[in-house]
């Protein structure tokens, strides 16, 4: 144990702390609740960076990094892992909630109590969900999380909030009921609830263990399903994402892609061969890209175009990862990154928007496309468009392109590559479900511009009477450090891939896993224990 | 005298339990609301009594502490329950 | 059979015993009386007197088991259930006179007459129409 | 014994399902909690049923795992025992303020077009 | 002494709560106990408007002492003349019955008593005290005689209690 | 600095340099704008001697090369061909972009995008690599959208925008579609070896389909039937943005690329069908549509789709002297058509309209425009001595050649097209003929006269052209067109000759039997059909692409309601619903069934225990029986089934588990109290007494099944996990290792605070977050009007009590008897709080269980006295709470690091005091004290915030009504 394993604690204890100080604070302080969330969430960035730095180097043998909490050897105590993957997630976490804080500084942060507090905790319920290795406290930290959420898509109080927490709030309580449940199952067939060690152990179920194994993972991928929003357990999503103020809704983009990403690194930890489940993963998945895609076409609100748009994203991720080929990780990967980025993006990017939307205007457009009524022509004279309107609007073009998946921008590359991958199986032959899964990509592409093409010209152009929104600097800089992100993952997607690639071929060795989870030295004590304790 | 002790256990969780049943169904029959909250306060001193029995049955002391803390917290509930039935809030 | 043995009650003297299986019955079969009383009695004045027995004499009994057997069965003195009694003591009293108080007010506010809140006049029947 | 506690199980739970489904809030919390009671009890029934082995180490000799109940389920139910006061008390608060805000206490915040 | 342990009784009988929880006489205990004891009652003074009950002689200890062991007996008598009822009595002959106590105790912590040895005694239930007469309001599971159920109250229970709590001036407060 | 990305980099630059010039001048961004072209411009030209030598331009950078996709720049004869249309046409229409637009528009942006168009088309002629020609493809789709929506306010450029986009972005996703299939048949997407795989690529089963992709991409691009009706609607666009992008250089994408890829697709039989019919269709659709328009751009617009059409059908004959013409005719088109659009401009500009039917004898006043608009439709109409009559010429031929001597059907559409287009052209040189039709005119006619200088410069520059390559094609063009033609068709280039005159053939026949028929079929429409008044076009008006757009849009946007109506609920119970049905189904379906299901057991049946969870079932099935109408009583049944389960695991060995359940117990109980009271009484409506209609009965029965298959599930699962015999499994270690390393007895505890305190951590953090998300909900609650008054109990005239505040209740009222006692039990319960978790450690108990007693213990004094007695007597601050309790626990993992451990790494000290002999103090114990304050803070202030709502009706004014409006309640106490 050198002081650089701690490292892997550091993203979990930092917004713990962070926010366990900030909770006896009261309003006046914001601005030193601020400061504190802003350093823990830098901090957390550093530590994420360094985490992906040490992965990818060598100083841990097969770029996996082992924390064992409280001392105990890894199937008893409670083991936090750190690969390429969980790095990726920690830094796009960091990433994502330095912009949704910095665009909270102004207003949100403000508005109600305790945001601070509850970010953090957020922050320490994704990020312990990342890097634990154990199933239960993945429980607890998914509870940590949904709980801070909970809090948090109910900050800036109002009915529609109310509403859609109450339907949040419902469905996660009964997803944290399956989780339980599947949980227990697997640790009555496998006796262990370390993930290695349930791999490793595995191979040696009984056929009886082995079927409660399964129906506990079919119960456990439920509760993740439900988080990651696929057909038919996913319709809280768009009204949850419409409903939550924007900073919120930009961390819950996050927190749709947690369910994904357990059941990546299950899967591909416990099933490496068998593919339990993979068919009703990818068909589950390719139902959701439709069903997020028809609704992206039937919603005129931003909000609920954002969260259709995000079920597109986890349908794709879903499907991807039930296509169950190995050389496709790497693409949905980046595509995960992508498309969370640019969606978080547009959440961030619609509460601006919003400000320059006269309810009246937009509706008189509305009509007026329908009836494709042609209007006298005006003077073929050009508008002066204010600084602010154009930031807006190629923000939003940019948001667009990037979740349409058309070129130059991050989602071009991820679609290309999940493509290229798709056509260029390793076995040769590409199956119908490939195929199918291809068009859907593309078709609902083409869907997301459609229906954000839509979108944008009622707001920016057929808005006529809108004035110039008054944007302040706190507010416009994540957004253009988001889209500075999937710009920077665009240009260099050349050393963005060979990381991926890299990573993917990690999670694809459960074999290293095992050996470095299981192998995990304690660390010995200094003195001989004492006989043992006599107890009172 | 020990089998006679045993017999003597064995009788008394039969009836601590069978008095459950009979409260369990004044719970459900009601009428009112304040039979309801007497039939759940019955039941917790039942639900004392039989940790109390198990307790002798297992020779244990762990049963101990149960009991004590529902003969001290049981009525908790309870209280709640009448003040709301009486006043309706329970802190005001 | 020889579950007394594995606590240490087979050098427990036989009196002790009977004496604990004695109070043990005669505990059970009260509480099982004042709950047949809370099943069975009319109204629930009447009722709320059934689980008093319980907790009265019921509870003192197999109380008083339980401190026979385990001082019995660890040649000490155990007398620790004496808590238990100090407490129902205290909590007892204070449930049955608040749900009392309650029945009557709320039987009163309803207009439930023939519940037996108007026995022995002290509650006359409140002018009817509010 | 284990075909009381599982039939138990399955109607507490049977009964939260019903509950859910129902369209009052208040109704859901109850099912929420009924259903929460049966996943207790399930997740600690998967360390099997002992009688009196609590899992407390005799002191001096050496504990025998075999004559000690799973004390691994039962630290897993106490933390889902505490997570799910949590969410409860959560629930109800959000119930209450939807009741106020929205005027309905219907799950969806409004009530259903007849 | 006085400012550091001003409820000797309390703490006393919380210290005899520790050990018979612990089980246990071991010195560590003991001290432990007497912090408790001692700190407890000290950190919820402010919560205590009426203070802790204090008994001054040694006769009002024997009073309380003589009051227990009749109630307990009485106790057992009813506990089983209401067992007769429920089992074997026609309940449309039960003649169940609020009745009126005047009391004279003003004493909450006297009345505290009385409230927990009649309900105690299965057969009556405390209602509560009428405001405006300062009544006991009782109810009576098988009533037989008022005036006889009156002078038990007042004489066999009250008056004792009297004794023990009023003959000086209320130590702390005023209950009203 | 390599030189091809410089040149794709230049426009871009220009734009972003224009687009930072200052609003309220035209000429600065205009000359931003110019310069760069102008310099990327004179380098493609300089490139010229090396491009006809035969060299190939290459320019490679890494980008993604793991999927072989590496930015390849490359420029050969056609890539030079086309760049210098793009940059030399772009040069022109800026300049007269400069002149057209008004002064009041603020042209930064539009000379920008015009720049930033430019560029992506650049990008997809100079593009070594099929993904990264899609990339700029699709970049040329979007900034023409922002082209064509310049005047955004205007409806129908919206319109025309959008069309246009939808149409090109479809089409440039199946030609992303296409192009991946092309790589994956070619094994790599570099344009050279895709070129040079044509035969595998051919011979490839999945070619059909690449080739319908890529053509559809194509098709799109260029307006080709059945996509054409995206380019008149495009007309809504400036007129520099027509004259650029609509003639020159964006639809010419799409024969650009049939031509890039001609040698690797072309000469199939799919190939000729697709591409020569498409063509075909569209070569007579278009010319004959333009003919009755009466708007000039309209006319220009269906001409262009004509052109494109074809040089599409020249391009799908697919010999190499087709190929030769549609190069050649690219080229005329281009400057032609390019000029046209310009003159309409300027007409437009001057006269203030465009329609055909009004405008007349502009001869006059603009008799300059006029001449070169003469001239330049005489070119589009195929006059001998202009451009356009050379490479339709060679159409001609290559139409009469292709169906030999039997079938004559190509020639006569051929001929046709000749026939209208004559027809189109005369009617547009219709408007500079005739008298002024001065007062329709928008604008005074004295007013109209020639525009500006610079205005019309671009206009000579290209018909000069038109007539230079006109009259000396050989020498004024014929190197530029064999070095692009080369570029395509490669060793295989047929001899050719571009002369005027080949002597008399069937070609020159066709030609003259063209001209004289287009002007005859013009004077008989002018004569017969009223041409200047038709509002439709005759035979095909039916035929309306746009309409069907539209109604396709309207189509999707519907289907996507119905799906969504059908497939989603915004409602809570059908999500649900689906859960559970997905609950039991999915396990079914997947898992493989269990081998060895076990038989239902009796023999250890217990009827104690059994009768135990007959209570708890049966008031678990009351509670789901009473909970809407009472929710008290439900309450109360589900405290019931919350007692078996306590004793139950009292019973099973789980003393712990017992104690937090009944304490949980009870807290719940006083938190949902105190919520019960803000949810307003239901009472069960007299007409729903009676039988439940049948939809009802139909919902109860379906959710009833639904729960008894939920339940007999878990049911069934319980079993199974309990009659198997239990395995290997990792508790053994904990019990064996709980007290000699451990240091406590309870494995239980010391799981939670060892060996597993990183979960007890999370568990402590919800609790605090919960808390805190409560304590802020509840800081902004609203409470419904109905609940806002003091409840019913306190307004009865019964209970002498009612008006009596919290602390005459306890002083003196019904609760002063109690109160004694509840309050004489503080010390108490503290002192058992502090018993459970001092034993924790060894013994059931710990700090959960002891904090919650804690908590229980203070709110029995709320509930006495009231909140204001007791916070007027104890400031409790649950905040610090939470955060010390938080603090202390992680301090303590903290603490760990200190000597060296992990986080959490418990250690134990052995003390050995005086009097008091050894006593061992672990280090969970500290943790455990912060699980405790935690869970005290926690408690504490989610009730007691819930408990401060009550507060606010009391502190209500006097006398102000029984519900008064929710804002004008007094806000929450603070908690302090």
């Amino acid at each position: 144990m050198t002081p650089l394993d701690h490292l892997l604690l550091a993203p979990v204890l930092l917004p713990l702390l962070c926010g366990a100080v900030l909770v006896p604070l009261t309003e006046g302080w914001h601005r030193l609740k601020f400061a504190l969330g802003y350093a823990s969430v830098l901090g957390m960035l550093a530590s994420a960076l360094a985490l992906a730095a040490l992965t990818d180097g060598g100083y841990w043998q097969h770029g996996i990094g082992v924390y064992l909490a409280a001392n105990w050897a890894a199937p008893f105590g409670i083991a936090l892992v750190a690969d390429r993957l969980a790095a990726l997630m920690l830094l796009l976490t960091a990433l994502l909630a330095l912009a949704a804080l910095h665009f909270a500084r102004l207003r949100w942060g403000r508005i109600g109590v305790h945001f601070h507090s509850l970010f953090q905790f957020l922050l320490m319920g994704i990020n312990g969900a990342f890097l634990t290795h154990d199933l239960f406290n993945l429980f607890v930290f998914f509870e940590v999380m949904l709980a801070a959420s909970y809090g948090l898509v109910l900050h800036g109080y109002n009915a529609e909030r109310l509403r859609a927490s109450m339907q949040y709030i419902a469905i996660n309580l009964a997803a944290s009921l399956l989780f339980l449940i599947g949980a227990a199952l697997i640790y009555a067939a496998a006796g262990t609830l370390n993930m290695s060690d349930l791999a490793a152990r595995m191979a040696g179920l009984a056929p009886g263990a082995r079927g409660l194994f399964e129906i506990g993972a079919t119960v456990l991928a439920l509760a993740f399903l439900i988080k990651s929003a696929m057909w038919p357990l996913g319709f809280w999503l768009p009204t949850t994402y419409a409903a939550a103020s924007p900073p919120v809704a930009a961390m819950l983009v996050l927190m749709t892609k947690v369910g994904a990403y357990a059941i990546l690194r299950l899967w591909l930890l416990l099933f490496p061969q068998a593919g339990f489940g993979h068919d009703a993963l990818l068909w589950g998945g390719m139902a959701t890209i439709v069903f997020g895609a028809a609704g992206m076409l039937s919603s005129d609100n931003a909000g609920r175009l954002a969260g259709y748009g995000a079920v597109v994203s986890s349908g794709t991720l879903l499907a991807v990862i039930g296509y169950g080929q190995a050389t496709l990780v790497a693409g949905a990967l980046y595509y995960l990154a992508g498309s969370t980025l640019a969606i978080a993006a547009f959440l961030l990017l619609i509460e601006l928007i919003e400000r320059i939307r006269t309810p009246h205007a937009s509706v008189l457009a509305v009509t007026l496309e329908a009836w494709a009524v042609e209007d006298k022509p005006d003077e073929p004279v050009g508008r002066g468009v204010p600084a602010a309107m154009a930031f807006l609007a190629l923000s939003f073009a940019a948001c667009a392109m990037v979740i349409a998946g058309l070129p130059p921008l991050s989602g071009f590359v991820a679609k290309f590559s999940l493509f290229h991958a798709l056509l260029n199986p390793p076995q040769g032959t590409i199956a119908a479900a490939g195929w199918t899964l291809m068009a859907l990509i593309i078709g609902s592409g083409l869907v997301s511009v459609l229906s954000m093409m839509r979108f944008g010209v009622r707001t920016f152009w057929a808005n006529s009477g809108a004035a110039p929104p008054k944007l302040h600097r706190s507010e416009v800089l994540p957004v253009l450090f988001l889209l500075g992100l999937s710009v920077f993952m665009t240009v260099e997607a050349g050393s963005v891939f060979a990381w991926l690639d890299r990573a993917s071929e990690g999670i694809h060795r459960p074999q290293d896993y095992i050996g470095r989870v299981l192998g995990q030295p304690v660390v010995p004590s200094p003195v001989p224990q004492p006989a043992a304790a006599e107890a009172p | 005298m020990a089998t006679l002790l045993e017999l003597a256990v064995g009788y008394a969780l039969v009836c601590v339990l069978a008095a459950m049943l009979l409260c369990t169904l004044r719970l459900l029959a009601g009428p009112s609301a304040h039979d309801r909250v007497l039939a759940l306060d019955t039941l917790w001193m039942c639900g004392m009594l039989l940790s109390l029995v198990l307790g002798i049955r297992y020779g244990s002391q762990v049963y101990f502490e149960a009991a004590m803390l529902i003969a001290l917290l049981g009525f908790v509930s309870t209280v709640a329950l009448t003040k709301f039935l009486m006043r309706g809030e329970i802190i005001e | 059979m020889n579950w007394l043995g594995m606590h240490g009650l087979d050098q427990a003297p036989p009196w002790a015993l009977g004496v604990a299986a004695l109070l043990l019955v005669i505990g059970a079969s009260i509480v099982l009386i004042g709950a047949l009383g809370l099943l069975r009695l009319h109204t629930f004045y009447q009722r709320i007197h059934g689980p008093a027995i319980t907790i009265t004499l019921g509870t003192g009994s197999i109380l008083l088991a339980s401190m026979v057997v385990f001082t019995a069965a660890q040649s000490r003195p155990v007398v620790h259930e004496l808590i238990i009694a100090v407490f129902l003591l205290m909590t007892a009293p204070v449930v049955s006179m608040l749900l009392m108080r309650a029945a009557v007010y709320r039987d009163l506010r309803a207009r439930r007459l023939d519940a037996g809140v108007t026995a022995g006049g002290v509650y006359p029947a409140p002018p009817a129409g509010e | 014994m284990e075909a009381v506690i599982a039939i138990a199980i399955g109607v507490v739970f049977g009964a939260g399902i019903w509950l859910v489904l129902r369209p009052r809030s208040f109704q859901v919390l109850c099912g929420l909690m009924l259903m929460s009671y049966a996943v207790n009890l399930f997740i600690f029934i998967v360390g099997r049923l002992w009688i009196d082995r609590p899992p407390l180490t005799p002191a001096g000799s050496a504990p025998d795992p075999a004559a000690l109940a799973d004390p691994l389920p039962q630290a897993l139910v106490l933390t889902a025992i505490v997570i799910g006061f949590a969410t409860t008390a959560l629930y109800l608060v959000v119930m209450i303020g939807s009741r106020g805000l929205t005027g309905t206490d219907h799950v969806d915040g409004r009530e259903p077009e007849p | 002494m006085m400012r550091w342990l001003p409820y000797p009784f309390i703490s006393l009988g919380l210290l005899v709560l520790w050990l018979l929880l612990n089980q246990t006489v071991a010195p560590a205990h003991l001290l432990l106990g007497a912090a408790l004891g001692i700190a407890a009652p000290l950190l919820t003074r402010r919560l205590q408007p009426l203070g802790y009950p204090r008994l001054r002689t040694l006769a009002q200890f024997l009073a309380l002492v003589r009051l227990l062991a009749m109630a307990s007996v009485e106790v057992v008598r009813s506990c089983f003349s209401v067992c007769r009822i429920i089992l074997f009595a026609d309940y449309a002959g039960v003649n169940s019955q609020f009745i009126r106590v005047p009391l004279t105790l003003r004493d909450p912590h006297g009345l505290a008593l009385l409230s927990c040895l009649i309900n105690m005694t299965p057969g009556t239930v405390w209602v509560e005290i009428l405001p405006e007469r300062y009544e006991l309001s009782l109810h009576v599971f098988d009533l037989h005689d008022v005036q006889w159920w009156i002078a038990t109250i007042k004489n066999r229970y009250e008056q004792p209690l009297i004794d023990i709590f009023e003959t000086e001036a209320p130590p702390h407060g005023d209950p009203a | 600095m390599p030189l091809l990305p410089t040149l794709v980099l230049l426009p871009f630059v220009g734009a972003f340099v224009a687009l930072c010039m200052p609003g309220g001048s035209r000429t600065r961004p205009a000359a931003a704008a110019a310069i760069a072209t102008l310099a990327a411009l004179l380098l493609t030209i300089a490139q010229f001697g090396r491009i006809a030598g035969g060299e190939v331009l290459r320019m490679r950078a890494a980008w993604l090369p793991e999927a072989g996709l590496d930015l390849v720049w490359r420029m050969d004869g056609l890539a030079w061909l086309f760049s210098v249309i793009v940059l030399g046409i772009g040069l022109l229409v800026l300049v007269y972009a400069r002149y057209y637009m008004s002064r009041d528009d603020p042209l930064a942006r539009f000379f920008a995008c015009m720049l930033a168009f430019m560029g992506s088309m650049l990008g997809v002629v100079l593009s070594g690599n099929l993904i990264q020609l899609v990339v700029f493809w699709e970049l040329t789709s979007f900034t023409s959208f922002l082209l064509i929506g310049y005047w955004q306010q205007r409806n129908d450029a919206r319109r025309g925008a959008r069309m246009a986009f939808t149409v090109t972005t479809a089409g440039g996703l199946c030609l992303l579609a296409g192009m991946l299939i092309l790589g994956h048949i070619a094994g790599s997407y570099e344009l050279e070896a895709v070129l040079a795989a044509a035969s595998r690529i051919q011979a490839h089963a999945l070619y059909p389909a690449a080739l319908v992709l890529i053509a559809l991409g194509a098709l799109t691009k260029s307006a080709q039937f059945p996509f054409h009706f995206w380019l008149p609607h495009a007309m809504a666009a400036p007129t520099p943005v027509s004259a650029y992008l609509h003639s020159a250089t964006m639809v010419k994408a799409g024969v650009f690329l049939l031509m890039r890829l001609w040698p690797a697709l072309s000469g199939t039989e799919a190939w000729t069908w697709l591409i020569g019919g498409a063509g075909l269709c569209t070569l007579l659709l278009g010319s004959f549509y333009a003919i009755f328009q009466h708007d000039m751009k309209g006319l220009l617009a269906y001409s262009t789709i004509s052109h494109l059409g074809l040089i599409t059908v020249l391009l799908g004959i697919g010999t190499p002297l087709s190929v030769i013409a549609a190069v050649f005719h690219t080229m005329n088109h281009a400057i032609f058509k390019a000029s046209l659009f310009m003159a309409v401009g300027i007409v437009d500009h001057e006269t203030g309209t465009r329609d055909m039917r009004i405008l007349r004898g502009l001869g006059k006043a603009m008799p300059y425009t006029a001449a070169l608009a003469v001239v330049a439709s005489a070119a589009m109409a195929g006059v001998p001595l202009l451009n356009g009559f050379l490479s339709k010429e060679m159409f001609f031929a290559e139409a009469a050649l292709v169906g030999g001597t039997e079938d004559w059907s190509l020639a006569v559409a051929a001929t046709l097209m000749g026939i209208f287009s004559v027809a189109y052209s005369l009617r547009f040189i219709g408007v500079f003929f005739g008298p002024l039709a001065q007062d329709r005119l928008p604008r005074p006619a004295h007013t109209v006269h020639e525009p500006p200088r610079w205005m019309r410069f671009p206009v000579e520059c290209l018909v000069v052209l038109c007539i230079a390559v006109g009259v000396l094609p050989q020498r004024t063009i014929g190197d530029v067109l064999a070095v692009a033609a080369h570029a395509v068709l490669g060793p295989g280039m047929p001899e050719y000759d571009l002369a005027i005159w080949h002597g008399v053939n069937l070609p020159l026949l066709m030609s003259g039997v063209a001209l004289l028929g287009g002007c005859l079929f013009y004077v008989f429409l002018r004569r017969r059909a009223n041409l200047r008044q038709r509002t439709d076009v005759p035979l095909l008006h039916r035929l309306k692409g746009a309409q069907a757009y539209e109604n396709v849009m309207q189509w999707l946007s519907l289907g996507a309601a119905w799906l969504i109506r059908w497939t989603a609920t915004r409602r809570l119970q059908p999500q649900f619903r689906i859960l559970v049905v997905v609950l039991v189904a999915a396990p079914l379906l997947l898992a493989r069934p269990l081998p060895d299901w076990p038989r239902l057991q009796l023999a250890d049946f217990d009827p104690r225990f059994a009768s135990l969870w007959l209570i708890g079932a049966a008031c678990a099935v009351a509670a789901a029986w009473k909970a809407k109408y009472h929710r008290m009583a439900a309450l109360v049944m589900v405290g019931g089934t919350g007692i078996a389960t306590s004793i139950s695991f009292l019973w099973l060995s789980a003393p712990d588990l017992a104690l937090t359940q009944l304490m949980v117990e009870t807290v719940t109980t006083v938190l949902i109290l105190l919520g019960l009271r803000w949810l307003p009484l239901r009472r069960q409506p007299a007409a729903l007494a009676g039988p439940a209609p049948a939809s009802t009965q139909f919902r109860r029965g379906r959710d009833l099944l639904l729960a008894l298959a939920g339940g007999l599930g878990l049911a069934a699962l319980s079993h199974v996990v309990l009659t198997r015999p239990a395995g290997r499994s990792i508790s053994d270690f904990y019990v064996l290792r709980a007290l000699p390393e451990g240091g406590g007895a309870n494995v239980v505890n010391v799981l939670l605070v060892d060996f597993r305190g990183f979960d007890t951590m999370g568990e402590i953090t919800v609790l605090g977050v919960v808390a805190l998300t409560v304590y802020a909900l509840l800081r902004r609650f609203r409470p419904a009007p109905e609940s806002v008054a003091i409840p019913l109990q306190q307004a009865s005239d019964a209970d002498p009590a009612v008006g009596q505040t919290p602390a005459q209740q306890a002083g003196s009222g019904y609760l002063m008897i109690a109160g004694v006692y509840m309050r004489a039990l503080l010390p108490v319960m503290g002192l058992v709080a502090a018993y459970f978790f001092m034993r924790g450690h060894n013994l059931p108990g710990g700090g959960f269980v002891a904090g919650l007693i804690f908590a229980t213990a203070l709110i029995v004094q709320y509930m006495v006295a009231g909140t204001d007695w007791v916070e007027n007597r104890l400031r409790l601050r649950p905040h610090r709470w939470i955060a010390s309790g938080l603090g202390i626990a992680c301090g303590t993992g903290l603490g760990a690091w200190l000597v060296g451990y992990p986080f959490l790494t418990s250690h134990t000290a052995h003390l050995t005091l005086p009097l008091l002999g050894e006593i061992h103090v672990p280090s969970a114990f500290l943790f455990d004290l912060g699980v405790f304050l935690a869970v005290v803070g926690a408690t504490m202030l989610i009730l007691v915030a819930l408990a401060h709502q009550s507060l606010r009706s009391h502190r209500l004014p006097a006398g102000s009504g029984r519900a008064p409006a929710p804002s004008a309640l007094p806000p929450t106490k603070e908690i302090q």
